[in-house]
C-alpha cells in the first residue's frame, strides 16, 4: 500500500506554485491566439494588436473590460461555492436574468426608501435567483434528483418567463427597447471610470469574494460545506447536516448569481432589457472552472476571461475579424486553459530538479 | 525556473514582435469627406432588411470617391449595443452613424449626450426632436395589410392547396412591439377586407434559427387548417418553404423576394426599398441635407415599400382572377386610395 | 382531441436528434465523462452533412463524410480532454463555442454567406413507408411516413442496446465508468474505451446533425438551438438506458409537440407556451426520481 | 529446484518521495511452493510485487521468469507470462456479475463480436467448481459477501490460467471461517502446481501455510526461511527489529459498571428482504468493559455499526444513552449526545482523504476553536499538532491526510474519537490492514479508555481480536443474537468454539444474558 512519505517534500509555497503554473498556461494559450489570427485574419498584426492591446487602449475599454469582470466574479463565486459542496448548478443563465428582473422591479417600487430600498431590491432578487437553484437542490436531497438537470430546465424555463415579464407586464411603454423602467437616478451606482460604464459595482464584487473566501475558509458552515463536498459520507459520519449542504449551497450559489444580476443592473443597465444577461451564466461558469473553484483565483480568472471578451470585441472594432472568429479563438484559449497537463509537465520537471 | 523564464521570453518575443509589426502596418492616410459606420443591431445574414442596409451602403461607397463604409455587426444581444456603439463613436472616426432597428434610437439619443457632434440616421424606428437623430419608419402595418389582403384572396380561393378554413397564420422568431402592433393587426386587417371571418393563427418559435422548429408548427398550423403562411422568422423560415413544398401551402413573404425558396407555393413577396432608402439618405448626407430632429413614415406611397409582381413566379402561379383582384388594390395602395388608421407603437 | 395523432406523430420527428444525440452522449456518460459538447458536435455535424452532400450530390456520401468530419472534432476533444488532462466541461463548452465560429467562418469562406445557405441540389429527405402499411389505423399515421433518420435511429438503438450490454466492448466501456482501476489492473486502458466512446458520440451527432440540414435542405446558423442540451438531459431522463432514451426522447418531443399545438389552441402567452417542454421534462425527471428513491430506499 | 520467479536487485525509487521502497532486493519463488513475503506496513513488500506485476517501473535489477528474463512493462504482459495479482483493494464491477468480472478483457464470443454471455457463466462455473470456491458464476458481485469478493478475484486469475498467483494481503477483510477455507483453496493450488506469493504481516498465517517466508524491513531484505525452521518470535523479532506480542489484560464488571448504552429488540428491515438485517437484538454496553460483537461477515454486525453510527433508521426496538431515547435520531444528534465511533471503512467514511489533516480532526468537534465567530486557525493547527505528538503519528496538520500511510490515518482518527469520547466509543474492525506495532497500540487504547471507565464496543470479524481484548462477547448470526460469553467464559474460549456459534451450528440457550 502506500509507503511512508516524506511530509517535508510537500512544496511549501502551493500558491506561489499554482499561480506561476496559471501564467504559464495564459501564456501558451495567448500564443495560440497569435497563431490563429495569422490564419484567419487579413491583416493579422493588426488583429493582434487590438485583440491583445484594445483592451488597455484607454480608460474607456479599460473600464468596460473591468466591468465585464463584475457579473463573471459573482457567478463565479456561486459556481465555485456549489462546486464545493459537491453541486453542480446549470441554471446561471436564469438565475441572473430573474435576480437582475426582480431586483429591477422592487428598486422601482421601493424607490421613495432610499437607500434601505436599494438594499431591499438587490436582496430580493439575489432571494429570487437563490430560490431557484436552491430548488434544485431541495429536489435533490428530498428525492436525489440530479440537480446539473433539474437547474439546466428550471433555467429555461425562467428565462422565457422572465422574457415574457420584460416584454410584456413590465414593459416601459415610453421607450423602444425591450426593457423595463429604468431605476431612478438615485439607486445607480456612481461610475467610477467615465466615459466607461465601470461602477462602484466593482468594490461589492471584490467585498463578495472576500466574503465567500472567509466564509468557506474561516466559519463552521464553510467548513462542513467543504467536508460535504470532498467527501459526503466522511461529513455525515463526522456529524455534518449533509442534507442542509445540498440545498444551501446551491442557494447561495443562485444567490450570488443573483447578486451580479442586481449589480449589473444597478451598475450597468438600469433597467432589466431583454435578454440583457444572456452568456453570463455560462461565463461564470468556465470562470469557476478556470479558478479551479477558489475564490481567490476567481478575480484572476474573471479578469483574464474578461480581457480575451474585450480584446475580441476590440479586434472586431478595429480591424476584419468577425465575432465568429472571435468565438474560435476564445473556444482555442478554453481548450488550452483547462488542460491539467501543463500544470503537471511543470510540477514534475520541478521535482526531478 | 528555466522554463517559465524561457516561455516567458518565448512569448514576450512572440508579443512584441506583433505589435512591432501591427505598428509597421501603416493605414492608408485618405481624408474622405464623410465616414459613415453602418451599424447592423443583429447579424446581416438571415435578415434581408439587414443585408439590403449593408450592400446599399457598400455599394454606394463604391460609387462615390468622397464617403467611406464600414460595416459592423453587433449581434442579438440588445444589452451590448449601447457599450459596442459608444465604442465606435468614440473612436471619433464616424462622421454619420446609419443603423436600422426600432431600438437604436433610445440608445443613440443617450450615446448623443456624450458625443453631441455625432449624427445618426436610423431606418426602421421612430423618434422625433432629437437635433442629432433622423429616423425613418417603415410602414409595416401597411405591407403587412397588402400581404394579408392577398392571404385573404388565396384562402378564399379554390388554389389546390387552399382549403375551406379560412384561417391564415403568422409564424415569428420571437414577438416586438412592431411585429405586435403594426405587422399582426395590418395582417390580419388586410385579410378580412376580403372576408371578415377570417382568422390569424399567430405562432412564435422563440429563436431565429431553429428551421426545424419552424417546420413542426407550421405542420401543426396545416393540421388546424391553416393554407396561407406569413413569417419573420430570420433563418428559421427556412422550415416555412420546407412545410410549404411537401405539405402544400402558401406563402406571402414581407420585405424581400424569397419566391425562389419555394416556388410555386411563395405566391407573395413584398418588398422593403431599404436600399433604397440607404442610398438616398447617404446622398443626402454627402450634400448635407439630412433634417435632423425629424422622423418620417415611409410606405408605398413614396416607393419604399412594394411587391414584386413582376416576378414570374407571381404571375405564373396565381389564378388570373387573384391577381387582378390584388393588382387594384395593390393600385390603390400606390395611390394612397386605401383608408386605414396607423395604430400607435 | 383530433390533434392526439399528429402530434404523436410530430414528437416522433422531434425527438429522433435528440435520440441520436444521446446515444452518443449515453456512451461518454457511460465511460464517466459528462459530455457537455453534444451541441457542438450536432452542430458540426448539421453543417459537414449538407455541404458534403451539396458537393458529392449524393445525401449518403455526404452524411457519411459529415459523420467523418464530427468524429474527427470529438477525436480532438477527447484527447485534449484525455492525454492533457483538461476539464471535460471546459472542453466541452469550447467544442460548443469552436463549432458556431467554424461552421459560420467556413460557410463564408465557401458560398461568401454567413447565413441561410440553401442547397438547391438536395431533395427533400424521403418518407419511408407503403401506403399499405399508412393504412393502419393509428399506428399507421403515427409511425409510418417518417425519414429514414427515425427507424435508422431505432435501429441505432437497438444497436446500441447491444453492443453496451452484449458485446465485450460494451461491458468495459461500463467498466470504464464504474470501475476504471478493475480494467487497468487486467492489463486495459480506460483512456482508449472513453476515446472511443467519444468517437460514438461523433458519430451519432454527426448523423442527428446530419438530420437537421438534409431535412430542410439548407444550413442555418446555430441550427441546434441548444438540442444537444436536451440530449443531455435525455440520457439522464432516461436513467442513462438505451430503452430509458428513447423513453426520455419521447417525453421531451411530446411535450414540445404539445407545445406546437397549443399555441395554436391556447390563449396564453407564447413564452409560457416555449417553457411547456421544459417544465414538463422537469416533472417527468422529478417523477421517476422520485420512483427510483422509492424502489432503492433503505441500501444497507 | 526449478524456479518460478527470480528477481535479482531490485532498485526502485518513488520520485515524489525519493524514498528508496526496494533496495536491491533478490527474491526467488520455487515453482509449486506458497511463500509469504512478510514485513511490516511500509516495508515495500506491494511495491516489489507490482514490480513484478508490471504496475511500477524499477530502475535497476532483472527478472527471470522461469529461467527467461523478462521486462514485465504491464499487467497484460505479465498476465502473458502466467502471473497473476489480487490485490487489497477489489477491482471488481459491483454492478457486473462474478462472470461478467472474471472474463472481462478475454470474453468468451459469438459471432466474432458478441459477448457469449451464456458461455462465460459456464466457463467460470467450470473454473469455480475446479477450484472448489463457494460462488456461482451469475451471482451479481454487489450482493458477495468480501470472502466471496476474494474469491472472484483469485478465480478472476486462475481463469487466466496464471501459475504464478500474488496476493496482497488476502485476510484482512477474511473472517477465521473464509480464511480456512481460502487456505485450504491456496494448498490445493500448490500442490497442482501453482506457485503462490502472500504478502502478509500476520504471523499466525505465515506458520500456517507458507513453506518459506521472505521477510523485509524499511525497503531492505533481511533473508529468506524455511518456514519449518523458524517460529512466529522470530519472524516477527525479523520484521519489528524486536518482539511484540499481543495481549491484554481484562476486566471484570464490577458493581460499579453502570448501563450507557442498551438496545431493546431492535429489528432492522431492508426493502424487498424477508429476511430482516437484525431481528430483535437486546444488548447493553457496561461502563469500564469492552464489549465485542463477533460474527462472520453478512451476519449484522455491518448493519449493528450502521445503527449505532446513525445511518440507517431501526424498524422497531429502542435504543437508550445513560437512560435517555436516541434511537433514529441520526448520526448528526449522536454526535451531539456524544457518539464517538471508529469506523471500519476509514478511507470512505472515516477520513476525507483530500482535506488536511486538521480538518479531518475538527469535524463535528464540540469545542468551538473560535475567536470571534470566525474558526481560529492557529487554535485548530495547535490542537492538531498535540494530538499528532500525543498519538506519535508522523505528518503535519496542514497536509491532506491521503498522503499519510494507512496506520497513521488510522491514528488520527483514533485520536479525534478518542479525544471527543464522553462515556462511550465504538469501535468496528479498528485493527483492518494495521501491522502488529499499531494494532498493538490500538489495543492499548482501548484497554485505557474501558480503565477510565468508558463503554467500549467493539465490532469486529477478526476472532483474534474478539477474543484478545474483549471481556464480554456476543456472536451475531443471521442478524440475532445466538451467544454470548462473559468473563473467564470469554477468555477460555476457543476459536473453534465460537467459530460454532459464528456459523450457526450452535445456539445458546435462553439463560445466557
Amino acid at each position: 500500500m502506500s509507503e511512508k512519505r516524506n511530509p517535508t517534500s510537500k512544496n511549501a509555497f502551493p500558491t506561489l506554485k499554482e499561480s506561476i503554473g496559471s501564467l504559464l498556461i495564459v501564456l501558451i494559450a495567448l500564443s495560440g491566439v497569435i497563431i490563429l489570427s495569422f490564419l484567419l485574419s487579413k491583416t493579422p498584426s493588426k488583429t493582434l494588436r487590438y485583440f491583445f492591446l484594445g483592451p488597455l487602449q484607454n480608460a474607456y475599454y479599460f473600464g468596460n473590460m473591468l466591468n465585464g469582470a463584475i457579473p463573471l466574479i459573482f457567478g463565479g463565486l456561486g459556481i465555485s461555492l456549489a462546486m464545493r459542496s459537491g453541486n453542480f448548478n446549470l441554471g446561471g443563465e436564469g438565475q441572473i436574468y430573474s435576480g437582475a428582473l426582480a431586483t429591477t422591479l422592487f428598486a422601482l417600487y421601493l424607490a421613495p426608501l432610499g437607500v434601505v430600498g436599494a438594499i431591499l431590491a438587490l436582496f430580493i432578487g439575489a432571494f429570487v435567483a437563490g430560490g431557484l437553484a436552491g430548488l434544485s437542490g431541495y429536489l435533490r436531497m428530498k428525492w436525489d434528483t440530479s440537480e446539473l438537470i433539474t437547474s439546466f430546465l428550471i433555467s429555461n424555463a425562467v428565462v422565457l418567463v422572465v422574457n415574457y415579464l420584460i416584454a410584456g407586464p413590465f414593459m416601459d411603454p415610453s421607450t423602444s427597447l425591450i426593457a423595463t423602467r429604468k431605476i431612478p437616478e438615485s439607486f445607480r451606482l456612481p461610475v467610477l471610470l467615465p466615459p466607461s460604464s465601470l461602477s462602484t459595482a466593482l468594490f461589492f464584487a471584490l467585498v463578495a469574494v472576500i466574503i465567500v473566501h472567509i466564509y468557506l475558509y474561516k466559519t463552521k458552515s464553510g467548513y462542513q460545506l467543504r467536508m460535504t463536498g470532498l467527501n459526503s459520507r466522511f461529513a455525515k459520519y463526522g456529524g455534518i447536516n449533509t442534507r442542509k449542504f445540498i440545498v444551501l449551497p446551491m442557494f447561495l450559489s443562485g444567490f450570488l448569481y443573483g447578486l451580479g444580476g442586481g449589480f449589473a443592473i444597478y451598475g450597468t443597465y438600469f433597467s432589466s432589457i431583454k435578454e440583457f444577461s444572456a452568456g453570463m451564466g455560462w461565463n461564470g461558469l468556465a470562470v469557476a472552472l478556470i479558478a479551479k473553484n477558489k475564490p481567490s483565483m476567481v478575480i484572476p480568472a474573471a479578469l483574464f476571461f474578461s480581457y480575451i471578451e474585450a480584446g475580441a470585441r476590440s479586434a472586431m472594432l478595429h480591424s476584419d475579424v468577425t465575432f465568429e472568429i472571435a468565438a474560435i479563438v476564445q473556444s482555442i484559449v478554453f481548450f488550452l486553459i483547462s488542460s491539467e497537463v501543463l500544470f503537471t509537465l511543470f510540477e514534475k520537471k520541478r521535482r526531478y530538479s | 525556473m528555466k522554463k517559465i523564464i524561457s516561455m516567458s521570453l518565448l512569448f514576450g518575443i512572440v508579443l512584441s514582435l506583433a505589435v512591432a509589426a501591427g505598428n509597421m502596418e501603416k493605414e492608408i492616410p485618405n481624408t474622405p469627406s464623410l465616414s459613415v459606420l453602418v451599424y447592423i443591431a443583429g447579424v446581416t445574414a438571415g435578415s434581408p432588411p439587414y443585408e439590403a442596409l449593408a450592400e446599399g451602403a457598400t455599394e454606394f461607397a463604391s460609387e462615390n470617391q468622397n464617403i467611406t463604409v464600414k460595416v459592423y455587426e453587433a449581434g442579438f444581444n440588445q444589452a451590448q449595443w449601447e457599450e459596442q456603439l459608444t465604442s465606435l463613436v468614440a473612436t471619433g472616426e464616424y462622421d454619420l452613424v446609419l443603423t436600422s432597428n426600432p431600438s437604436l434610437p433610445e440608445i443613440c439619443a443617450s450615446i448623443g449626450k456624450k458625443f453631441p457632434k455625432q449624427k445618426f440616421v436610423i431606418t426602421d424606428a421612430f423618434m422625433e426632436g432629437n437635433p442629432q437623430i433622423r429616423t425613418y419608419l417603415f410602414n409595416q402595418y401597411e405591407q403587412s395589410l397588402y400581404l394579408g389582403y392577398l392571404a385573404g384572396l388565396v384562402t378564399t380561393s379554390n388554389m389546390s392547396h387552399a382549403n375551406k378554413d379560412l384561417k391564415i397564420g403568422f409564424i415569428v422568431a420571437q414577438e416586438y412591439p412592431l411585429l405586435n402592433k403594426h405587422m399582426l393587426p395590418g395582417f390580419l386587417d388586410g385579410a378580412r377586407m376580403v372576408n371578415p371571418n377570417i382568422e390569424l393563427d399567430f405562432r412564435v418559435i422563440g429563436n431565429w434559427f431553429d428551421a426545424n422548429k419552424t417546420a413542426d408548427l407550421a405542420t401543426s398550423m396545416k393540421n388546424a387548417g391553416v393554407d396561407v403562411f406569413a413569417a419573420i422568422a430570420g433563418g428559421a423560415a427556412q422550415g416555412l418553404f420546407k412545410v410549404a413544398k411537401e405539405q402544400g401551402a402558401y406563402i406571402v413573404f414581407h420585405n424581400s423576394n424569397e419566391y425562389k425558396n419555394a416556388p410555386g407555393y411563395v405566391v407573395g413577396c413584398g418588398s422593403m426599398e431599404q436600399k433604397k432608402l440607404t442610398k438616398e439618405i447617404l446622398k443626402n448626407a454627402l450634400s448635407g441635407t439630412i433634417e435632423y430632429g425629424a422622423a418620417s413614415i415611409v410606405g408605398a406611397q413614396d416607393g419604399y415599400l412594394g411587391f414584386f409582381a413582376d416576378d414570374p413566379a407571381y404571375t405564373n402561379n396565381l389564378p388570373e382572377t387573384i391577381r387582378v383582384q390584388f393588382n387594384a388594390f395593390m393600385d390603390d395602395i400606390y395611390k394612397g386610395k386605401i383608408a386605414y388608421t396607423l395604430p400607435a407603437l | 382531441m383530433q390533434f392526439t395523432i399528429p402530434m404523436l406523430h410530430s414528437a416522433i420527428t422531434i425527438m429522433t436528434p435528440l435520440l441520436l444525440a444521446s446515444m452518443g452522449g449515453l456512451f461518454t456518460e457511460l465511460s464517466g465523462m459528462l459530455n457537455i459538447a453534444l451541441e457542438g458536435l450536432l452542430l458540426m455535424g448539421a453543417f459537414c452533412s449538407i455541404i458534403f452532400s451539396y458537393y458529392t450530390a449524393s445525401m449518403i456520401l455526404g452524411t457519411l463524410l459529415g459523420i467523418v468530419c464530427t468524429m474527427i472534432l470529438s477525436a480532438i476533444l477527447a484527447s485534449v480532454t484525455l492525454n492533457l488532462k483538461a476539464n471535460v466541461f471546459i472542453t466541452g463548452l469550447a467544442v460548443n463555442l469552436f463549432a458556431s465560429g467554424m461552421t459560420v467562418v467556413l460557410s463564408f469562406a465557401l458560398f461568401a454567406n454567413k447565413g441561410v445557405v440553401v442547397f438547391d441540389n438536395i431533395p427533400p429527405l424521403p418518407l419511408l413507408g407503403t401506403p399499405e402499411l399508412a393504412k393502419i389505423p393509428i399506428l399507421g399515421d403515427i409511425f409510418i411516413g417518417h425519414s429514414a433518420f427515425v427507424y435508422l435511429s431505432w435501429l441505432l438503438l437497438a444497436l446500441c442496446y447491444f453492443v453496451l450490454y452484449r458485446t465485450p466492448f460494451g461491458f468495459r466501456i461500463r467498466a470504464t465508468g464504474l470501475h476504471p482501476e478493475a480494467l487497468s489492473s487486467l492489463g486495459m486502458r480506460p483512456n482508449r474505451y472513453r476515446f472511443a466512446s467519444f468517437l460514438i458520440s461523433g458519430f451519432t451527432c454527426g448523423l442527428g446533425g446530419a438530420l437537421l440540414t438534409l431535412n430542410l435542405g439548407a444550413f442555418v446558423p446555430n441550427i441546434t438551438a441548444g438540442k444537444g442540451w436536451i440530449a443531455l438531459v435525455v440520457i439522464f431522463l432516461g436513467n442513462k438506458k438505451p430503452i430509458g432514451l428513447l423513453i426520455a426522447a419521447f417525453i421531451f418531443g411530446l411535450a414540445d409537440a404539445f407545445s406546437n399545438y397549443a399555441q395554436g389552441a391556447l390563449n396564453i402567452p407564447s413564452d409560457f407556451i416555449l417553457a411547456i417542454p421544459y417544465i414538463f421534462t422537469l416533472l417527468a425527471m422529478i417523477g421517476s426520481s422520485i420512483y427510483a428513491n422509492k424502489k432503492g430506499a433503505i441500501e444497507s | 529446484m526449478e524456479l518460478a520467479v527470480e528477481m535479482r536487485n531490485i532498485t526502485k525509487t518513488y520520485p515524489e518521495n525519493n524514498l528508496r521502497a526496494n533496495d536491491g532486493i533478490d527474491f526467488s519463488l520455487r515453482k509449486g511452493e506458497i511463500l509469504c513475503l512478510a514485513g511490516e506496513n511500509g516495508a515495500g513488500k506491494t511495491t516489489l510485487m507490482k514490480v513484478l506485476y508490471g504496475l511500477e517501473s524499477h530502475e535497476k535489477g532483472t527478472i527471470r521468469i522461469r529461467g527467461n528474463q523478462e521486462n514485465i512493462s504491464s499487467p497484460l504482459v505479465a498476465n502473458r507470462l502466467g502471473i497473476g495479482m489480487v490485490h487489497q483493494h477489489f477491482m471488481l464491477v459491483e454492478d457486473f456479475t462474478v462472470a461478467q468480472n472474471v472474463v472481462m478483457g478475454i470474453e468468451p464470443r459469438k459471432y466474432g463480436i458478441a459477448y457469449d454471455l451464456k458461455k462465460a457463466v459456464s466457463l467460470v462455473n467450470e473454473a469455480i467448481a475446479h477450484h472448489h470456491f463457494s460462488i456461482e458464476a451469475d451471482m451479481l458481485v454487489r450482493n458477495l459477501t468480501v470472502g466471496q469478493k476474494q474469491q472472484v478475484e483469485i478465480i478472476k486469475m486462475l481463469y487466466r490460467d496464471v501459475d504464478i498467483l500474488i496476493l496482497d494481503e488476502p485476510t484482512t477483510v477474511l473472517t477465521e471461517l473464509e480464511i480456512e477455507a481460502l487456505f485450504s483453496s491456496l494448498k490445493q493450488l500448490a500442490k497442482r502446481g501453482k506457485s503462490l506469493i502472500l504478502i502478509t504481516h500476520k504471523l499466525k498465517e505465515i506458520i500456517a501455510i507458507s513453506d518459506r517466508v521472505v521477510v523485509m524491513r524499511q525497503g531492505k531484505m533481511l533473508g529468506t526461511y524455511e518456514t519449518k525452521d523458524v517460529n512466529e518470535q522470530q519472524i516477527s523479532a525479523l520484521m519489528m527489529g524486536k518482539s511484540i506480542s499481543l495481549s491484554i489484560k481484562h476486566a471484570k464488571r464490577t458493581d460499579e459498571s453502570q448501563p450507557v448504552i442498551e438496545c431493546k429488540k431492535i429489528t432492522v428491515l431492508r426493502q424487498g428482504q424477508e429476511r430482516p438485517l437484525l431481528k430483535d437484538l437486546n444488548f447493553t454496553a457496561y461502563s469500564g468493559e469492552i464489549l465485542g460483537f463477533a460474527g462472520v461477515s453478512g451476519n449484522g454486525l455491518g448493519v449493528l455499526e450502521a445503527v449505532l453510527g446513525g445511518f440507517i433508521p431501526v424498524f422497531d426496538g429502542k435504543i437508550l444513552h445513560d437512560g435517555n431515547d436516541i434511537t433514529n435520531i441520526g448520526t448528526a444528534q449522536l454526535r451531539r449526545q456524544g457518539l464517538a465511533y471508529v469506523p471500519s471503512d476509514r478511507l470512505q467514511i472515516g477520513s476525507s482523504l483530500k482535506a488536511s489533516v486538521q480538518e479531518n480532526i475538527i469535524v463535528g468537534e464540540s469545542r468551538s476553536f473560535r475567536k470571534n465567530g470566525f474558526i481560529d486557525q492557529r487554535q485548530v493547527t495547535k490542537h492538531t499538532n498535540d494530538l499528532l505528538e500525543k498519538y506519535s503519528t508522523k505528518g503535519t496538520a496542514q497536509m491532506p491526510i491521503g498522503t499519510m500511510s494507512g496506520g497513521n490515518i488510522q491514528k488520527v482518527i483514533l485520536a479525534r474519537e478518542i479525544e471527543r469520547y464522553q462515556d462511550y466509543i465504538v469501535f468496528s474492525e479498528p485493527t483492518w490492514g494495521l501491522d502488529i506495532a499499531s494494532s498493538q497500540f490500538v489495543y492499548e487504547q482501548m484497554a485505557s479508555l474501558r480503565d477510565k471507565g468508558a463503554a467500549v464496543i467493539l465490532i469486529s470479524s477478526n476472532l483474534d481480536e474478539i477474543l484478545t481484548i474483549s471481556d464480554r462477547i456476543i456472536v451475531l448470526y443471521r442478524g440475532t443474537r445466538v451467544a454470548s460469553f462473559v468473563g473467564d467464559e470469554a477468555r477460555n474460549l476457543s476459536k473453534e468454539e465460537i467459530g460454532e456459534y459464528m456459523l450457526g451450528i450452535r445456539k445458546q440457550g435462553a439463560s445466557h444474558v
